[in-house]
């Protein structure tokens, strides 16, 4: 598909002939319009126009030959990409800025240094495109050289080898006839109630009890045969029920010693006296 | 087993000998071959370095040259008799101008971020073109910026540099004079000196757009 | 091609030139390649037979030799540098567990039987791990113990003294220069402290059977 000619960077003009070659002829526009890889691609050919060095372009001329470029795809209701008509509305602010004496109150850089960039910009994208050319003219393999066209398979072995340090064998010596001396520590926690657990399970019962009731009768199913098991299921339960004491929501009261520790909710207010 | 070590001259080949393994390591092989991995392959005691340069003397101006590739090397064909390898030539995969261009900005501006591309080329970077580079295995994924976003870089590998023919990226064409004109500086743009690039990161749709423009004109050569 | 013939050396590049092409055409194809496929190949006028034959000449006693295959000619590796197609990738493993400990019963009681092994270990001793330890070449068999049955002790070898770096077996530092040495950094648990111990020694059974069966399937090369 045919770029537009370097030095005629313009859209063509449309023949006013019969409406098909019209519509063929705005077609071919639309492709030329699409042969541009974005705005900045299209400057650079733009930029090339004027036939001097990239770096003293005069930006301001080729901002108005963008603004023009745009100007007559518009005419020729060619929709241009969101990305070009940016850059157009970013080319005629800087078209502008050049163009006025420049405003000590602003801020940023002159308009100068954003002509200079842009122009750094347009040099160092030629300059890229012209490496790449240079890059696909070496001397290429399977082109202009060639690898070996029998390669030889390399029978692959593996071979294992052992790591074990001198450390590694005393360890575990050391493991081995130390192993009766010391265990590591272990703590079962299968057969324990913590005070948390109890805790936890009381606040949610004593609200029922508004009568003396025996602690006993608070201990968790599965928590009440095993004595190791009961052991540590009652002393839990009566820990919590020292804290929630302490917290004021419930009463406890022992006739005597060993009798049974009985509990009830603090009484409410609202509870008949 | 410590002290003394055994001289290794004592035991290895003489160099000719060397010479003769080295050529039929590299000869053997289709890719390039590390120095290391010919030192892992010849006796132990043996100059692997030397025996291959004196080797890449001896092939100078022969129909197959001893090139350098990176850390490599590798047996290839002279360029000037590429007209008698019709038979051999490799129907190349048709690259895009935009893949082209792209691949040219990485090697010369390695190692680069999809960022900085984007800013050279006006435009946003598509996927599949950076995947097409990195499945062909020309380029790869570097480390991070070590900038805001921590980006990924991309720099070009020894497959690359295999294809093209150069020892190192140092040895691409027109690098010094590119350099000297500060187009390969990374120039940290101020914010409003930048001109617009309308697509942001990874905006696919976009990206999209740009691609379909580049497949109607780039897919002939 | 008719008569009369031109006259090649008129036209034809000189031999060495010839020698050149041939070296590239021979280097590049992907088969054996005939005279007359390279006659085809070469410009006009040049003379197949006499540069493949001037080049065989001066490969002779090189890495790689022009050879001539079927009605063919190829390059091949030199048949004597054949052993440099092989590389040898080593890999490197850590010992099991149970081969280790084996390993140390080993060189702190030997000569010692399988049974005192595992009398020490506390588990049986698989198969497969002494058959390991024996073909790494770090324990063999010793003198059969002058006991009842007559089992067969081990002991350990020259090649583990080595990779260990010790002159002798005995010179294996003791229990208590272990502990001097921290390697026994063992904090007794005071009595009080002590609770009901769960019998962990089963898990080590498990871990033992499943080391073997790794070792059993891994030393296949």
């Amino acid at each position: 598909m045919a770029r537009l000619p370097a030095d005629i960077p313009y859209l063509r003009p449309v023949p006013d002939a019969d409406t098909v070659a019209r519509r063929q002829a705005d077609e071919l526009l639309i492709v030329d319009v699409d042969g541009y890889e974005g705005p900045l691609d299209l400057l650079l050919t733009l930029a090339r126009t004027q036939k001097v060095d990239l770096m003293r372009i005069s930006v301001l001329e080729l901002a108005q030959q963008y603004l023009d470029f745009v100007e007559q795809a518009r005419t020729l209701r060619i929709e241009l990409a969101a990305d070009y008509l940016v850059m157009a509305a970013w080319l005629a602010f800087l078209k502008s800025r050049l163009l006025l004496p420049p405003d000590p109150e602003t801020e940023g850089p002159s308009a100068e240094d954003m002509a200079a960039h842009l122009a750094f910009q347009l040099e160092r994208l030629g300059a890229m495109r012209q490496a790449a050319a240079r890059l696909m003219g070496c001397n290429r393999l399977g082109i202009d050289r060639f690898a070996r066209g029998m390669p030889e398979t390399v029978a692959r072995t593996r071979r294992m080898e052992w790591q074990a340090g001198l450390i590694d064998l005393m360890r575990a010596y050391a493991r081995l006839r130390t192993r009766d001396e010391f265990r590591p520590y272990a703590f079962d926690r299968r057969d324990v109630f913590t005070m948390e657990q109890a805790l936890d399970r009381l606040r949610g019962l004593v609200g029922e009890a508004a009568d003396w009731t025996d602690l006993a009768a608070y201990l968790p199913d599965g928590w009440q045969s095993q004595p190791g098991r009961r052991r540590s299921a009652t002393a839990a339960t009566f820990a919590a029920s020292l804290e929630l004491a302490r917290q004021g929501r419930i009463e406890l009261r022992q006739t005597d010693a060993f009798a049974p520790i009985r509990l009830r909710r603090k009484p409410l207010d609202s509870d008949p006296p | 087993m410590t002290d003394p070590a055994p001289r290794p001259a004592d035991h290895a080949p003489p160099l000719p000998q060397q010479m003769r393994m080295v050529e039929a390591i590299l000869f053997a092989s289709g890719q390039p071959v590390t120095l290391r991995e010919i030192e892992a392959r010849l006796p132990p005691g043996c100059d692997p370095l030397g025996a291959v340069e004196e080797l890449r003397r001896a092939y100078a101006g022969r129909g197959v040259v001893l090139e350098r590739v990176g850390d490599g090397y590798a047996f290839r064909t002279a360029p000037d008799l590429s007209f008698l390898m019709q038979a051999e030539t490799v129907e190349q995969r048709r690259l895009s101008r935009a893949a082209i261009e792209t691949l040219a900005i990485i090697a010369y501006h390695q190692p680069v971020t999809r960022a900085e591309i984007e800013d050279i080329r006006g435009v946003a970077v598509n996927r599949g073109t950076l995947d097409q580079l990195i499945e062909m295995g020309w380029v790869r994924v570097g480390r991070r910026r070590m900038t805001p976003g921590r980006p990924a870089t991309f720099v070009v590998t020894e497959v690359f540099l295999d294809h093209f023919g150069l020892e190192s990226a140092r040895d691409l064409p027109g690098l010094a004079e590119l350099r000297a004109a500060g187009l390969l500086d990374s120039r940290p743009v101020a914010p409003g000196l930048h001109m617009p690039l309308v697509p942001g990161d990874g905006d696919d749709d976009i990206a999209v757009v740009h691609d379909a423009f580049d497949l109607s004109k780039d897919d002939r050569p």
